[in-house]
């Protein structure tokens, strides 16, 4: 009995994870994908995503669950982008220039973000969603409209004919890949964009210095039990706000490296799910909402983008039409949020319950 | 000034600035070219097309499930409804009778599981609601591809299955409501009697349950949890029974959206839809935990007129398309003002 | 919680961080200037008050020591280059002639017309900046949109004060 | 040792809340290395005294205090509790105010871990400096050692027994330099006797190292063996400072329950005579957070006013709540000798018992709705009164006039201070909040009635009309009424009997008249004579 009982909660526990496991082993023989086209495919989306999913570590940390907010620094990074293209900045120092014009700007939106979020404690998550549209009606005010009209813009290939604003898509020639292909390495059939994975590497190595500092103690408190650390001093809602800012930062960069792979951004819409992706990836990856370690963020990318890149195909190999796949992975996507969510929420009242129960127990038999 | 002063704090800043707002719409409309009478027939119109998603948020409100961004999942019920009444060729008042009946059934099962999965995750509703509502949707693009629907006018001409994107309710049940003892006045002026007649028929209805033993139960449940279980009433049930409300009127709304619009729009035309109801009903005054007719009316009211008349006046003043952009702000500012704005009260 | 930092420790800290925003602002010039992008075009053209001829044969012409292209009379070749001091190579086609110049590009501009006849003649400056000639149009709309924008102010962004 | 000046003295303090005195002229003094027992009842201004001593916010936002707080001879006034921190108060709290997923160390040490400074603190501050971990499990060590415990300084506190984790905390206040005052409220109520020996230990251990300690404790023995000095606090006065050395645990109960005259006054000789018996309950326990009841016998009689008392958080309010359904529980229960099936509040209300809860903001109101609703509500869901049909009997929907009729006749009887029926419950002041919630109870009629708390936090006034009214509803209709209350003085001001609770089981059943003595000894846990006497009649 107690070994059943150990199996079922290791299994409802891991329970996405095994889920998606099993999903996506069954997905991959219909597509007819080759393995080494699935591994490439891996590496690439590996190097393009997993900064931004690692951006969504700290706010978890700090008890703020998933970061929806992070848009606003993918935002930020994006105007970024738009100030190199228009200056026309290239290769890896003009990813660099984006990066640090996006830094203070994603900071003043971390500090928003931060600051909204204390008001709405316990109902972060929905806020954070909500407050990344509110910001892209900002976004899209500064740049369909102040751009080229107020903000002087000299490139006029970016500017939309009737004079200002950006252009729907933005060509990211002079930027393209530019971090992959700093320094490719040809293992076997693949290809290795090294430079981003060590910058990943380094944002790894920062995460784990973090939690060793005073800071990331701070937080850790604060996202165990608020009432408690602010009763030994720990300033809560400064704490919350920096979660929310690097976060934020982090998502700034991470928008860029992902850019920068894709090689075009649409203006407009390029931020819209970033937030989706990411946060789908690091719960695919056996996160919760309380608890997410790096692992996660590696597992999720890879099990998600696999799932990703074989149900289009699948799809149409299966059903004849692709739309299926293609509308398969986003409810793939919704779905395991949902659930993650769900499955999160009742875990935690079963948790309450049972500990409850066991005190119970003890005083119940006491009474005989 | 005093009386003023509390009169606007009653009536809530946002509320003011946008009546307002809409005021000075309506006066600067006639100097930029724009009909007033046409304006009002286009509110009027918008007004009982998205009256009944708005409605839709009430019970769950008051039952304290907060705001119900997961109305896709009525909408949802709903489109299965009307695909249903035009595969089956029904037509005129038949039709969209028809569409609704078929609806309601799916409408009070689809409701009855959100509103159980939504009892388990108490305290996380709002988030939760949003991502099902999405999964939901993205699952029913699926189904619409895949369900056994014949009809000519509503599958894809060159495979000859799966469902059009945009179907036409042309011929079977369009403005049947709308032209229903309709008013004309001059050229563009209608004021659609039967649409509005129904809708509200649909909050007299929703009004008189909120009054009757369940009604009040299901008011307690958000008001004290615990002051209504100690009055021996299950919150689960009646937090249930909210929500079921709500997916029904969502499924209604839906139809009655189609005929007056003229199309059935599928796949991911319903993932947004919620947030604008949830936007309108905090426009209208409600909070995260209560909300009242008036709330809905006035939201409505003031929502639509913003959505009609600032892309118009707007436009036609700025020579530019930026409406949108202030309806993304207003309308997600409003819902995050609602979110940040019960700590204070809480407290 | 305010942390109790000596007095000492705060000027030095108020310094570094002041140190550090400067080198922020140099980091963003660096980039700036490391990774301006131009656009050369290379011109073989005959100058326009003549006393200048394109070689008739065409050269070799490479930048930065990249793959050469060949370019006739008359010709012109666009090259994307990042930086501003860059070598151009010229080798006469027929006769191996190999001629290699260093150019130095202005910072503020995009697009620049190198003319190759003037390079092999030792001619300085080599460079200069490419004026297009349907420049007109843009400017007019420019000023009436700006007009347009004049009055957005009006109109109330943010309707939700916060209380 | 004698004569040492003061480490902490508190001259003439005086409190009140809204002008309710809480605490009056209060004075005593505090030496290092001693140990202070602190008790009184409920309510006798123990926690006023320490919020004061504290610094905590809410004596500033409620007007302040009168008197002088001193340290080492200097005044004091704590604008924060940190402020107390820093001036060598520790304080240990009923409620554990620790991290759960954190270890021993880690707690011990919050917000004052050892750190080693990192080039970023010049650009970031000091919270980018790193932990020095063996420095922290160091520290906390040293601390434990002083306690003089058993404690893992990597253990995670949730997975620890309630023991370890009191120990923790107190070994965190140890662990600031600066603490030389420690104050203990309440520090044994949540371990077992062997874990309060050791805890006891471990203080005579620190007040060896020159802590003074201030210890609150109802468990009068436990004072008695651990504490040097003992001050007694009755009604916000502090009625007896003595050394404890020759102090007996029933003095001291006297000094604590005993009263002035006045209060016994209100029975007459009047005769009781009770109908057969109402309610049995036998082996009932309740999981309610705070007050566990464990044990629970006893049986009412028809008529009977059966009173409830004991200190708080020893169970007594778990057993309306339980009985009600409104915690997890078990045990038998029986109405008229019918089973009452346990966590099914509409069950308990049908059959005949309704409960005015003690949460009276948290329970017992719609505070956001109206007068009306409040009163109507549970008579209009349990009995379907108070509704009318319309539309042929189509539907029925809320009888608004009935309701405020229903309301009016209430407002009426207990003279309500409203403006109508309409006016929405928050608005009340406490007392009138706890009319409407009898008025709710008794518009369903029943049978027996389970009131708690009636009287906290109203004033005289208002407690006088509760307690007419149960007494008249009592009286006048025959009202079988449960009385749970912390003010041992309205119970007996109105019971028929008196039990007492103490750790979730009945210490005793005393007539009102008893000594008062007898009450003290049982709340502290003592057995007496005569009440095992009253408990096994």
């Amino acid at each position: 009995m107690s070994g059943n009982k150990t199996l079922g909660r290791f299994f409802s526990e891991n329970a996405v994870v095994i889920i998606f496991v099993l999903i996506t082993l069954a997905a991959i023989p219909p597509s007819g994908l080759s393995i080494p086209y699935i591994v490439q495919e891996m590496i690439t989306r590996l190097g393009r995503n997993t900064f931004l999913v690692l951006a969504l570590i700290l706010p978890i940390y700090a008890g703020m669950g998933l970061n929806f907010g992070m848009t606003l620094g993918a935002m930020s990074g994006q105007i970024g982008l738009i100030l190199a293209i228009n200056w026309n900045i290239t290769g890896v120092e003009g990813l660099a220039f984006a990066a640090l014009i996006g830094t203070p700007i994603s900071v003043m939106m971390g500090y928003i973000a931060g600051a909204v979020l204390n008001r709405a404690k316990g109902r972060e998550m929905v806020t954070g969603y909500i407050l990344a549209f509110f910001i892209n009606g900002v976004y899209q005010f500064v740049v369909l409209y102040m751009m080229g009209a107020i903000f002087p813009i000299r490139n006029p290939a970016i500017v939309l004919s009737r004079g200002y604003g950006i252009r729907n898509t933005l060509n990211l020639q002079g930027v393209r890949q530019s971090l992959d292909t700093l320094f490719m390495l040809k293992v076997g059939p693949y290809l290795i964009p090294v430079a981003t994975f060590i910058v990943i590497a380094g944002l790894c190595v920062f995460v784990v210095w973090f939690k060793k500092t005073k800071l990331g103690q701070d937080m850790r408190a604060v996202g165990h039990d608020m009432a408690v650390a602010q009763a030994a001093g720990i300033p809560v809602d400064r704490t919350r706000i920096i979660a929310i800012i690097i976060s934020t930062v982090l998502a700034n960069f991470g928008q860029i490296i992902f850019l920068q792979n894709m090689g075009n951004m649409a203006t407009y819409n390029a931020h819209d799910q970033t937030s989706f992706f990411a946060v789908a990836a690091i719960l695919v990856g056996g996160a919760s909402v309380k608890k997410a370690a790096i692992s996660n963020v590696f597992i999720g990318v890879i099990l998600l983008h696999v799932l990703f890149v074989v149900t289009p195909r699948a799809g149409q190999n299966l059903f004849g039409s692709a739309m299926i796949g293609e509308y398969f992975r986003q409810f793939i996507g919704y779905g395991v949020i949902a659930l993650t969510l769900v499955l999160y929420a009742w875990k935690a009242r079963q948790n309450t319950a049972r500990a409850r129960e066991s005190l119970r127990g003890g005083t119940a038999g006491g009474a005989k | 000034m005093d009386k003023i002063k509390q009169f606007v704090t009653d009536f809530g800043w946002p509320r003011v600035i946008i009546f307002f707002f809409l005021l000075a719409l309506f006066i600067a409309a006639p100097f930029v070219g724009v009909r007033i009478d046409a304006s009002i027939s286009d509110m009027l119109n918008r007004f009982g097309q998205n009256m009944l998603f708005v409605l839709a948020m009430v019970p769950m409100i008051q039952s304290g499930c907060g705001l119900n961004f997961g109305l896709s999942i009525g909408i949802i019920a709903g489109l299965i409804g009307s695909t249903m009444s035009v595969q089956f060729g029904l037509t005129g008042f038949l039709g969209f009778f028809g569409a609704v009946g078929f609806a309601i059934p799916f409408a009070i099962i689809f409701g009855w599981l959100y509103g159980m999965l939504l009892n388990k995750v108490k305290g996380e509703e709002m988030t939760i609601a949003m991502y099902v509502g999405f999964a939901g949707v993205m699952f029913m693009c699926i189904m619409w591809l895949v369900l056994p629907y014949t009809a000519p006018t509503m599958v894809w001409g060159y495979a000859g299955k799966g469902l059009r994107t945009t179907i036409t309710v042309e011929g079977f049940f369009r403005q049947v409501l709308n032209e229903f003892l309709a008013i004309r006045i001059g050229d563009s002026f209608v004021f659609p009697t039967g649409m509005l007649l129904f809708v509200a028929f649909c909050t007299f209805l929703v009004w008189l349950f909120m009054r009757t033993k369940t009604g009040t139960a299901l008011t307690a449940v958000g008001s004290n949890p615990d002051y209504a279980r100690a009055s021996g009433i299950s919150s689960d049930r009646m937090r249930t029974v909210s929500v079921i409300i709500s997916t029904v009127l969502g499924a209604v709304g839906i139809v009655v959206y189609q005929q007056s619009y003229g199309f059935i729009q599928l796949y991911t035309a319903p993932l947004q839809m919620p947030f604008a109801a949830v936007a309108a009903i905090l426009i209208g005054g409600a909070s995260v935990n209560k909300a009242s007719m008036v709330n809905v009316l006035i939201g409505a009211f003031l929502f639509q007129g913003l959505l009609t008349m600032t892309p118009s006046v707007i436009n036609s003043a700025l020579k530019t398309d930026i409406s949108e952009v202030i309806r993304i702000i207003v309308s997600n500012g409003i819902i995050i003002y609602a979110l940040t704005r019960k700590m204070k009260v809480a407290k | 919680m305010k942390q109790i930092v000596d007095k000492k420790t705060m000027v030095r800290r108020l310094l570094i961080r002041l140190a550090l925003v400067v080198v922020y602002a140099g980091l963003v010039m660096l980039t700036f200037v490391l990774g301006k992008g131009h656009s050369l075009i290379i011109d073989n053209k005959d100058l326009d008050d003549g006393t200048l001829t394109a070689a008739m044969d065409g050269n070799l012409v490479s930048i930065d020591g990249r793959e050469a292209s060949e370019v006739y009379p008359g010709d012109r070749i666009m090259e994307a280059v990042k930086g501003q001091t860059h070598t151009v190579a010229i080798e006469d086609m027929s006769g191996g002639n190999r001629i290699e110049r260093r150019i130095t590009l202005p910072l503020g501009e995009d697009t620049l017309l190198v003319s190759i006849p003037k390079l092999i003649a030792g001619v300085t400056p080599a460079v200069e900046v490419f004026v297009p000639l349907n420049v007109a149009p843009p400017s007019e709309s420019e000023s009436e949109s700006k007009n347009e924008f004049t009055s957005p102010d009006a109109v109330p962004l943010e309707p939700l004060p916060t209380p | 040792m004698g004569q040492q000046s003061p480490i902490l003295s508190l001259e003439h303090v005086s409190k009140e809340f809204y002008g309710n005195v809480v605490l009056h002229d209060v004075s005593f003094d505090l030496r290092a290395g001693e140990i202070l027992g602190l008790v009184g009842e409920n309510g006798a201004g123990k926690t006023t005294l320490m919020r004061i001593l504290f610094g905590m916010p809410v004596i500033a936002e409620t007007g302040g205090y009168k008197g002088k707080v001193s340290i080492d001879g200097n005044e004091v006034n704590f604008a924060s509790p940190f402020a107390a921190l820093d001036a060598g108060i520790g304080m240990v709290h009923q409620e554990f105010s620790l991290i759960p997923g954190f270890t021993t160390t880690e707690n011990i040490v919050l917000n004052r871990e050892s750190m080693k400074a990192t080039f970023l603190n010049d650009v970031f501050g000091d919270r980018m400096s790193i932990l020095d971990r063996p420095q922290m499990k160091q520290r906390a060590e040293s601390a434990i050692a002083k306690l003089g415990v058993k404690l893992d300084p990597d253990m995670i506190i949730s997975e620890m027994p309630v023991g370890h984790k009191q120990f923790t905390e107190i070994a965190r206040e140890i662990n600031r330099e600066k603490t030389r005052i420690l104050v203990l409220d309440e520090p044994t109520a949540v371990l077992t006797e062997s874990e309060a020996e050791v805890l006891l230990t471990a203080l005579r251990n620190l007040a060896k190292l020159g802590i003074a300690i201030i210890f609150i404790s109802h468990r009068l023995h436990e004072v008695v063996s651990v504490a040097d000095r003992i001050v007694v606090l009755r009604d916000g006065l502090a009625v007896k400072d003595t050394p404890v050395a020759g102090v007996s645990v029933r003095d001291i109960a006297s000094w604590m329950v005993g009263r002035s005259l006045a209060a016994d006054a209100v029975r007459g000789d009047e005769k009781r005579e009770f109908g057969p018996e109402i309610l049995s309950v036998e082996h009932l326990w309740v999981d309610m957070p705070g007050e566990t009841v464990r044990d629970i016998n006893f049986t009412v009689k028809k008529g009977e006013i059966l009173g409830f008392g004991g200190l708080a958080g020893q169970g007594k309010l778990g057993i309306p709540n339980g009985i009600m359904g409104l915690f997890a529980a078990g045990g038998t229960v029986r109405l008229h000798g019918k089973d009452v099936p346990l966590e099914e509040p509409r069950t308990a209300l049908e059959m005949g018992m309704a409960f005015v809860s003690e949460d009276r903001r948290g329970v017992g109101l719609l505070l956001d709705e109206s007068l009306r609703w409040n009163i109507a509500f549970t008579a209009m869901q349990i009995q379907g009164k108070y509704l009318k049909p319309i539309i042929g009997k189509l539907l029925t929907i809320r009888d608004e006039a009935g309701m405020k009729k229903l309301t009016d006749e209430y407002i009426e009887i207990l003279d309500i201070k409203c403006t109508g029926s309409s006016q929405k419950a928050k608005e009340l002041s406490g007392g009138n909040q706890q009319k409407i919630c009898l008025a709710k109870a008794f518009a369903v009629q029943p049978d027996l009635l389970f009131v708690s708390e009636p009287t906290r936090g109203i004033d005289v006034g208002a407690k006088k009309l509760v307690l007419d009214t149960l007494h008249k509803y009592n009286r006048e209709f025959g009202m079988t009424i449960v009385m749970v209350s912390s003010e041992l003085e309205e119970l007996r001001s109105i019971c028929d009997r008196i039990a007492i609770v103490d750790e979730g089981r009945i210490a005793g059943i005393l007539p009102p008249t008893a000594e008062m003595a007898e009450f003290g000894l049982l709340m502290s846990g003592e057995k007496t004579e005569a009440a095992q006497g009253a408990d096994r009649g």
